[in-house]
């Protein structure tokens, strides 16, 4: 709770730090502050120290699995902060409000990671999208992100319209909008079914599976490169959190109803997202495509609802965004984004490039880095659940995702061409590297972050 | 402990490398590292089987049921000895050779040979899926870092078939671990729990895909002429002389004992497979003018004939494949630095621009000969143990109708290795000069050193094969006794 | 009076609402639409409400009263994104100087 | 047949009537208006629910505010001519087919639903002083955090609406630029 | 004594290592001694087992070769009669030719000198290790030794590519034949679980073993045999084999490798006696190698091809005698056979040598003055191997015979034409070389000259073997005990008793004489002054060896290359990774087409997700149950 009301706080105080601080950089500092205190009390909650109280009534419960997961998505945008900050300020003209805005979503994933009730589902879900149609369409000027800005905005408003009639059917079956709803296996009232495939569809929309996902290329292509990294990491994760949680509380009863369900989705959106990645030219795109399968793996955690899907889920989000982040830090630099912008890479940065093999090795599943271990425990999970046939099809669409991370390591490094790269600073560097160096020891310890759960 | 430092010196020592800059001093580090490592594998074949040094074993991701465990038993004993002694006598055969970035090019060697060594010596199915691809993607950026210029497509596909068949292996070991009593991936467990019939089958083949890619089997092949063709040749020997052994090997620790009862059922299709690849890869070579290409394809002829020995399920054949493990592996890094050396000199590696070297370069021709003549497995050569052992092996093996058609077959297929080994040896050395060979040098120092050092083993293990028979007799007693459990077999 | 007729009257301007979206070109009148769709639920919800409140009035007198804050926050929302819907609307149209859905592909493949 | 259930039909068929009209006039302004009767008549089904709060708030909110937003953008750009381009006619088809079987469907689905009545006349929660004392309750948190939800509206409504001080030509051919080098990227 | 049984293979091999490792530095001289030398210790070492002559103790084991569970094959030379005998006719025939080289190789530069003495060294250690071997394994090693040293002499002229290819040639059907022997050892492994001689050819095991087994273990064997010992099917690579140096023609493709067959199944002949199925199989091959190779050799022009021939169809006489379970005369003929053909290579090797280096006796002719040592041993040859009474092939050849006539009416009959056309051919070449006037240019005619001593001495030694060589066997007909040799051998192969008359058997030898006199006589009237041959399509089709090369050719390698380059363009780069391939290309076009789905229009989209949602509707309420 604190780091909700904390993030809110910070949100409005960066709204209005513009009038006082005028330079770009101390805006900057005092996001970054605020971000630090955000993740101090964070930790602080997850063990235990809670600074002021509030009742809930019951409509929030923030657990460890929440707050571990707040945790994972502050760590993420501070190292977003770190990479690309300065970038924001390339894209429009209000600075500051770009943060306000960052830390409402992240007030925003705060409540999806830990609602009871379908209302603050719905709240939570909003004060993330509202932002981001904000963000997409922040480069005024240029029409790519003007038209993103409106498709995103009407498909998740449409999208908003098909959840609250899954909420409004559940309701009516239900009477109530906890979300511990304990139904009765045997005689399942048809409302809930179809309120249940309806809240399934919306969720799918959020998280970007097929074949809810269409807006996710055109979006992530057309907002500015920096909130596209932002959205395609934190946000998309906490989507899933958010999806995982509704159907484990909600759900888990009939799970027979939706089982079936979710395995067609899971197996067309790892479909689709890798197939179509193959052909991309530009890198940008392929990223929104590669989000869209990775989005495929993590939602085999909903589909196998065990105590290995959440522990994966969580180090899923972290490996995903820490990568993605990282790649998208270093796309920001570039001039060109097609894949042919990145000849010769690895002669004019060697360093950079490394790092980016190591967050493609991390993305493609290649062990040794958390990539893997995090699609290892989404495939546990699955066989775990009796989903052997789609883990075997998920592990040969993850053998496909090689074919297009590993474009980029060949342009890097087995190709040859001058690349335009703009300034990159040191610190920028040892950033990479310490989120290169996080994502290998995660791939060898993960329980650094999985035990937190437990104790 | 022993077995940990087997396994960490190259891997620190891969790791270092990459920050040497001088070129001389990578290529000395990197002789080192090779040279401790032989020596620690030396030290660990003089130790008793029963030794603490030859375990090791500590908590790695505990919640998951899987704990980092090395263990040098008979068999990985024979491999990572293979694999010690192969580096260096790589190093010191392409000490002239020159590559760009060399102290990339040899931590990424050093990191291959730890993940071999790891593949080896892992006791958890899981730590063994990290070092089975530890072990590719370095191999992965040796082929397309410094390869031929058909390379960057060539490397990509082995590289994407070999992970798929891999990633399809993982989900089987995940399964058996479902399967077993303490949910664990220790070796034990898996040898532990008894998996019903139906199931036995598929996750044979969901293991089994991946190790016959890598070995490669007949139908699984074709990745493997073009990459070696294309990769440098350093790359080429591990390839060739120690990665595909880890498909046999994984055949021997993770299937054999764990499914018996599928492999039984499936062994006559297998060593069909087997028994096809042997005839069918000797006839193609046969036709090949390319040198790598041709000894790529006998590679394949004699993986077959491993393949099909390993499911007939005979001690004597499975003594003959640990044997022919090791010698195949010395042989054929001969071979390759053979194929090195004249493609440096003569910029080519088609035997039909080559020939009469036998005048120019005596030294090397008795050489060759040597190990061609190792190749097509004559006697008093190593090979002819391990051919002669896996031979009767087939032909004694109770577990399939056909061992005698299996064998003659197979047998065919040694007729045809002498056409093709002859051939080239003509090719090469016999009947005239042309103008590319007339002024050709003989055998440099280190790579004399390197030949030399190859065949005295291949003459010594030919005459007096017992040391290596010793050391896998144990634990083929082992194994079958493993094997055994789930039927009888009648003698 | 059964409950099954608001659930179908609903229903219906909730498809109004989607086939709108579906058939219409001008974003303006697509995003009402979607407000539509927003009305709709709020339409069921209220039903549900009465419908709750009459089952449980006896134990809670205060049944149902949820659903029907639930609507009253739904309107909120609504209200706030109608004010970024809009504004985004009028950002594009001083880009485009159009409102029509089909110029928006720019961004495809 | 009550007094209720004949006003119910009769608001029903407005209803549904109207919707309709929202969605096939041509000219935007009406369907606008049309639309603002659509309001009417669920607020209508509200006080029949006796939601009496909420059938003032929709009044207020929706028809009052938000649909004179809606109608001020559209005089805005002065779109009120009849002239809206038309999609193809498939197009439309489809998307007609397509939400005529989805309403199958969840008709289908829902029809035997247990049957609960609802007699028309009695209750009182929807009345202001028992959904405020609800709301200031038991949803106090949830009113707080709609707030967070204004204040990200507002600030967005202040980012996309502030014009650039900027002259407005050398960002565009900046964008421009950039528009081109997107482009060219092959598809 | 008998603990310096291990330096007989050992002394050769030894000076094959240093022959061949200080092949640069030792002169000629050096090499030329140590070459020799060996082989006469290990010569003297034999004679000496020979004449101590006690075979109480046969196995001497040295170490463990394999020893794997059921396996066990130690490292072990057995020292009988058989063995011994071979033993001294390798190391003695041997011996000669080694000396007779040291002259006959003088031309070659010193490393390639060295080079030559070095295989042959290894060739006399491979042979010896085949004969002493104490079970089928040593044996195996010491047979494919023996095939690698014939494939390194024959293309010890590397230069010449036709001569290496004739090395490939030979080294592959041994192989054919290896693959057999092989096998057999397989199988006995698999019934017998030994390989050991003394295990082996025990009553016991021999029991063990059911007919078919029998008759599949010698038949492999058998097929072995025939690679070794250039049998159809397997001969052709013989004639081909000329292309070495003469002096290893003479010691490896007439006195000794080619006899391994023959030792291989004399020393199994146990297994043999209760195989008749073999047995016939055997005499009918030996006899029809014995026919076609005498009628081929009539037209060959090339001296050495003439003796190939001869060779081959003198080892058929062999097979027959080994058919009609005559063991012991079968090896009685191998001894003779080595010195007689030895001693007839030898002395075309000094024709060659003297005419410098022609080989077709069509440019030859007269020279019975030039070289009269060799012209009168040559004679001596080519009498021995006519059967002339009383020099040695008369009486193994008789002897062989006999048994044949016991055997088999009709094999009898083949093997006299085949004397009689063996008695033609070898004098037509005699008659053709040495009698009539020079036929080659000048100054070929000018450097015509007897060879020196190192050659002629050889020769001569040679000569007087292949005349009382065949008195360790003259028939119990004439000498009361007579048959020496085989009652020497008596401990290995058990003797057979004639049962014929003695009126019979002396009509018999008076048969094959008087032909082979008559045959003579045709040849020196043919031949007496040399004239062009008419040819005649039959002529021709003898020239030509009866087409068996082409025909293998045809039938077996241009179809495996056709095969290979079939399987390789087509089903390897077409079928299997043009499958592998497809799927990526099918990966690719997909992407390819999938982007289309992303048409960019937000109606398009929202209609995809709704049409999506009815049909997720449909299968849940309406399809599931």
């Amino acid at each position: 709770m604190n780091t909700l009301i904390l993030s809110a706080v910070s949100g409005v105080i960066m709204m209005f730090s513009s009038f006082v601080l005028n330079k770009g950089r101390s805006v900057q500092i005092l996001a970054h502050v605020l971000l630090l205190a955000i993740i101090f009390t964070n930790i602080a909650e997850l063990r235990g120290i809670t600074f002021l109280q509030i009742d809930t009534k019951g409509l929030l419960s923030f657990d460890k699995f929440s707050l571990l997961f707040m945790v994972v998505a502050n760590v993420c945008t501070l190292a977003f902060f770190l990479l690309s900050s300065k970038d924001m300020e390339k894209v429009g003209r209000s600075y500051s409000d770009y943060f306000a805005l960052i830390f409402f979503i992240l007030a925003g994933v705060a409540i999806s990671a830990s609602f009871k009730s379908l209302l603050m589902l719905f709240l939570g879900i909003e004060i993330i999208s509202i932002p981001l149609y904000i963000l997409t369409g922040s480069d005024k000027r240029n029409l790519k992100s003007n038209e993103a800005s409106l498709k995103y905005f009407l498909m998740g408003a449409f999208s908003t319209g098909l959840m609250l009639m899954g909420i409004a059917l559940v309701y009516g079956a239900t009477g109530t909008f906890q979300t511990t709803l304990n139904i009765a296996a045997d005689k399942v009232p048809v409302l809930i079914v179809a309120g249940m495939m309806l809240l399934m569809f919306a969720m799918a929309f959020k998280v970007s599976a097929a074949p809810f996902h269409f807006w996710t290329p055109d979006v992530y292509d057309g907002a500015p490169t920096v909130f596209t990294s932002f959205m395609a990491t934190v946000v998309k994760a906490a989507g899933f959190i958010a999806f995982l949680r509704l159907f484990n509380d909600a759900f888990v009863d009939i799970r027979t109803e939706w089982k079936l369900l979710i395995a067609i989705i899971v197996a067309a959106t790892l479909f689709i997202g890798n197939i179509t990645a193959v052909f991309q030219q530009s890198v940008k795109r392929m990223l929104a495509y590669s989000s869209i399968s990775q989005a495929g793996f993590m939602l085999l955690a909903v589909y196998s609802l065990n105590s290995d899907a959440k522990e994966g889920l969580i180090l899923y989000a972290a490996a995903y965004s820490l990568a993605t982040i990282g790649i998208f830090a270093v796309l920001i630099k570039m001039k060109d984004y097609t894949f042919d912008g990145f000849n010769g890479f690895a002669k004019t940065q060697p360093l950079i490039a490394a790092v980016m093999v190591i967050f493609l090795l991390s993305l493609a599943g290649i062990p040794l880095t958390a990539g893997f271990l995090s699609k290892f425990y989404m495939l546990k999970a699955t066989i775990n659940a009796g989903g052997i046939a789609l883990a075997i099809f998920a592990v040969i669409m993850a053998a496909v995702s090689v074919y297009y991370y590993f474009r980029l390591v060949q342009a890097m490094y087995f190709k040859t061409g001058e690349t335009i790269v703009f300034d990159v600073s040191t610190g920028f560097k040892y950033t990479l590297i310490s989120l290169a160096g996080i994502t290998i020891l995660l791939g060898l310890f993960p329980n650094l972050l999985t035990n937190w759960l437990y104790f | 402990m022993i077995v940990l430092f087997l396994f960490l010196v190259p891997l620190i020592g891969g790791l270092a490398s990459f920050f040497l800059k001088n070129d001389t001093a990578v290529r000395r580090w990197a002789l080192l590292i090779s040279v401790a490592t032989l020596a620690l594998s030396v030290a660990g074949n003089f130790m008793l089987p029963a030794a603490d040094a030859l375990r090791f074993s500590t908590s790695w991701l505990g919640s998951m049921g899987s704990s980092f465990s090395l263990k040098l038993d008979g068999l990985s004993q024979l491999l990572c000895l293979l694999t010690a002694l192969a580096y260096p006598i790589i190093f010191i055969a392409t000490w002239k050779s020159n590559y760009k970035k060399s102290n990339n090019f040899f931590g990424l060697m050093l990191l291959t040979q730890a993940g071999l060594i790891g593949v080896f010596t892992a006791t958890d199915a899981l730590l063994f899926y990290f070092f089975w691809e530890l072990a590719l993607v370095p191999m992965y950026f040796l082929c397309s870092g410094w390869g031929g210029e058909k390379r960057i497509p060539v490397t990509f596909k082995f590289f994407i078939y070999t992970f798929t068949a891999s990633v399809i292996m993982l989900i089987g070991l995940v399964y058996i671990y479902f399967l077993t009593p303490d949910r664990s991936f220790a070796l034990e467990s898996f040898y532990a729990v008894k998996i019903a019939n139906p199931t036995q089958h598929w996750i044979f083949w969901l293991l089994f895909v991946a190790f016959a890619v890598k070995m490669p089997v007949f139908p699984f092949h074709t990745w493997q002429p073009d990459t070696y063709e294309q990769s440098p040749t350093a790359a080429t020997m591990v390839l060739s002389g120690l990665m595909v052994k880890m498909g046999l090997f994984g055949v021997i620790r993770w299937v054999l004992p764990v499914v018996p009862d599928a492999a039984y059922a499936w062994g006559d299709l297998v060593m069909s497979m087997g028994i096809i690849g042997i005839i069918y890869a000797s006839i193609i070579a046969i036709q090949q003018d390319d040198l790598k290409r041709l000894i790529a394809y006998s590679s394949i002829a004699h993986m077959g004939l491993m393949a099909a020995t390993l499911f007939a399920e005979t001690k004597l054949g499975y003594q003959g494949v640990l044997v022919q493990m090791f010698n195949h592996g010395i042989n054929i890094i001969g071979l390759w630095i053979v194929v090195e050396l004249i493609e440096r000199q003569f910029g080519t590696r088609r035997l039909s621009e080559l020939g009469g070297l036998a005048q120019k370069a005596p030294g090397l021709t008795a050489l060759l000969v040597i190990i061609a003549l190792a190749n097509i497995a004559l006697p008093l050569t190593n090979s002819f143990v391990g051919e002669f052992m896996m031979f009767a092996g087939i032909w004694t093996s109770a577990v399939t109708k056909y061992n005698m058609v299996f064998t003659g077959l197979a047998g065919v297929g040694i007729i045809l290795a002498a056409v093709y080994t002859l051939t080239m040896i003509q090719k090469i050395f016999y009947g005239g000069t042309n103008n590319l060979t007339a002024n050709a040098r003989d055998v440099n120092s280190n790579e004399r050193v390197a030949l030399a050092v190859i065949v005295l083993l291949i003459v010594i293990l030919g005459v007096y094969p017992q040391p290596l028979l010793n050391l896998s007799n144990n634990f083929v007693d082992g194994l079958l006794s493993e094997i055994k459990v789930s039927y009888k077999l009648v003698k | 009076m059964p409950v099954n007729y608001y659930i179908f009257l609903s229903l219906a301007l909730f498809i109004i609402g989607i086939v709108g979206v579906l058939t219409r070109r001008n974003v303006i009148i697509v995003f009402m639409c979607i407000e539509l769709m927003l009305n709709a639920v709020n339409l069921l919800l209220v039903a549900f409400s009465k419908m709750h409140h009459l089952a449980q009035v006896k134990i809670n007198p205060a049944a149902g009263a949820e659903a029907q804050l639930f609507v009253f926050f739904i309107m909120v929302v609504a209200a706030a994104e109608v004010a970024v819907g809009l504004s985004i609307i009028v950002m594009l149209y001083r880009n485009t100087h159009s409102v029509d859905i089909n110029f928006l592909n720019r961004l495809k493949h | 047949m009550s007094i209720t259930q004949i006003l119910f039909w009769i608001l029903s068929v407005i209803t549904l009537g109207s919707a309709l009209m929202v969605v096939v006039s041509k000219n935007p302004v009406f369907s606008v208006l049309w639309l603002i009767i659509t309001f009417f008549t669920i607020s209508g089904h509200y006080i029949l629910l006796n939601a009496q709060f909420l059938a003032v708030v929709n009044i207020i909110v929706y028809a009052g505010a938000i649909m004179v937003l809606f109608l001020f953008v559209i005089m805005l750009m002065n779109l009120n001519k009849e002239t809206e381009p038309q999609k193809n006619k498939w197009l439309k088809l489809a998307g007609a087919v397509a939400g005529g079987c989805l309403l199958l469907v969840l008709v289908a689905a829902l029809r035997n639903t247990e049957k609960n009545i609802t007699e028309l006349t009695t209750g009182d929660i929807g009345l202001i002083q028992n959904l405020g004392k609800e709301l200031f309750t038991n949803f106090v948190v949830p009113f707080e955090i709609s707030s967070i939800l204004f204040l990200s509206a507002m600030v967005g409504a202040v980012v996309l609406g502030k014009r650039e001080e900027i002259s407005a030509v050398e960002p565009e051919i900046k964008k421009l630029k950039v528009d081109q080098h997107e482009m060219n990227v092959p598809v | 004594m008998k603990n310096l049984i291990f330096l007989i293979p050992l002394l050769p091999f030894i000076g094959f290592l240093i022959n061949g490792l200080g092949r640069k530095s030792l002169s000629k001289n050096i090499v030329s001694i140590i070459g020799c030398g060996v082989v006469l210790a290990s010569f003297i070492i034999s004679v000496t087992i020979f004449f101590q002559g006690n075979y109480s103790v046969t196995q001497f084991t040295y170490f463990n070769f394999i020893n794997a569970g059921i396996l066990k094959i130690p490292f072990a030379f057995q020292i009988d009669q058989l063995s011994t005998l071979f033993l001294l006719i390798i190391t003695g025939v041997g011996f000669l030719i080694h000396v007779y080289s040291t002259a006959y190789m003088k031309e070659e530069n010193s490393d390639h000198f060295a080079r030559y003495f070095a295989y042959l060294n290894l060739f006399v250690f491979s042979m010896l290790l085949l004969v002493m071997g104490g079970n089928f394994v040593i044996m195996f090693i010491g047979w494919e030794g023996v095939g690698l040293c014939s494939y390194l002499l024959i293309g010890y002229w590397f230069k010449n590519i036709d001569y290496t290819k004739a090395a490939n040639k030979a080294f592959v059907m041994n192989r054919i034949g290896d693959l057999g022997f092989l096998l057999a050892v397989f199988w006995l492994l698999a019934k017998l679980g030994t390989v050991s001689y003394h295990e082996v050819f025990t009553a016991a095991n021999i029991a063990k073993l059911t007919t078919t087994d029998i008759t599949g273990i010698t038949l492999l064997l058998f097929l072995g045999a025939t690679g070794k010992s250039a049998q159809i099917p397997l001969y052709t690579w013989l004639p081909d084999a000329m292309a070495g140096p003469t002096p290893v023609s003479a010691l490896i493709h007439a006195a000794t490798m080619v006899t391994a067959g023959i030792y291989m199944i004399a020393r199994s002949n146990l297994l043999f006696q209760n195989a008749p199925i073999t047995n016939s199989v055997i005499s009918v091959i030996g006899a029809a190698t014995a026919l076609l190779a005498a009628t081929i050799a009539l037209r060959q022009n090339d001296i050495k091809k003439v003796l190939a021939y001869s060779t081959v169809s003198q080892l058929g006489y062999m097979f027959l005698a080994l058919g009609s379970g005559a063991y012991a005369v079968a090896v009685f003929h191998v001894m003779t056979h080595a010195f007689f053909k030895a001693l007839l290579f030898l002395g075309a090797g000094s024709v060659i040598h003297a005419v410098s280096g022609q080989q077709d006796i069509r440019f030859m002719g007269g020279l019975k003055k030039k070289l009269p040592i060799t012209y009168f041993t040559f004679l001596i040859g080519c009498l021995a191997i006519a059967g002339i009474p009383p020099l040695s092939g008369f009486f193994s050849k008789d002897a062989i015979l006999l048994s044949a006539f016991e055997h088999d009416k009709f094999l009898y009959v083949v093997g006299v034409i085949t004397a009689a056309l063996t008695a033609f051919y070898m004098f037509r070449l005699l008659f053709v070389t040495f009698g009539g006037s020079f036929r080659g240019t000048d100054e070929e005619k000018h450097h015509i000259h007897e060879s020196p001593a190192a050659i002629t001495i050889p020769l001569i030694v040679l000569a007087v073997l292949s005349i009382v060589g065949g008195f360790v066997g003259v028939p119990e007909v004439f000498v009361h005990g007579g048959e020496r040799l085989i009652t020497y051998l008596s401990p290995v192969i058990a003797p057979i008793k004639h049962n014929v008359a003695h009126a019979t058997e002396y009509m018999l030898m008076a048969v094959t004489t008087i032909i082979a006199i008559i045959a003579i006589v045709l040849a020196w009237l043919r031949y007496r002054n040399y004239k062009d041959e008419q040819s005649s399509p039959v002529s021709r089709l003898l020239q030509n060896k009866w087409y068996v090369d082409e025909l293998y050719n045809n039938i077996f390698v241009n179809p495996i290359n056709k095969l290979g380059s079939i399987a390789n363009k087509y089903f390897e780069k077409k079928g299997i990774d043009g499958l592998v391939n497809g799927v990526g290309k099918l990966v690719n076009h997909g992407g390819r087409q999938m982007r289309w789905l992303q048409s960019g229009q937000i109606g398009s989209y929202v209609l995809m997700m709704v049409v999506s949602m009815f049909l997720f509707f449909v299968l849940q309420f309406f399809l599931r149950k």
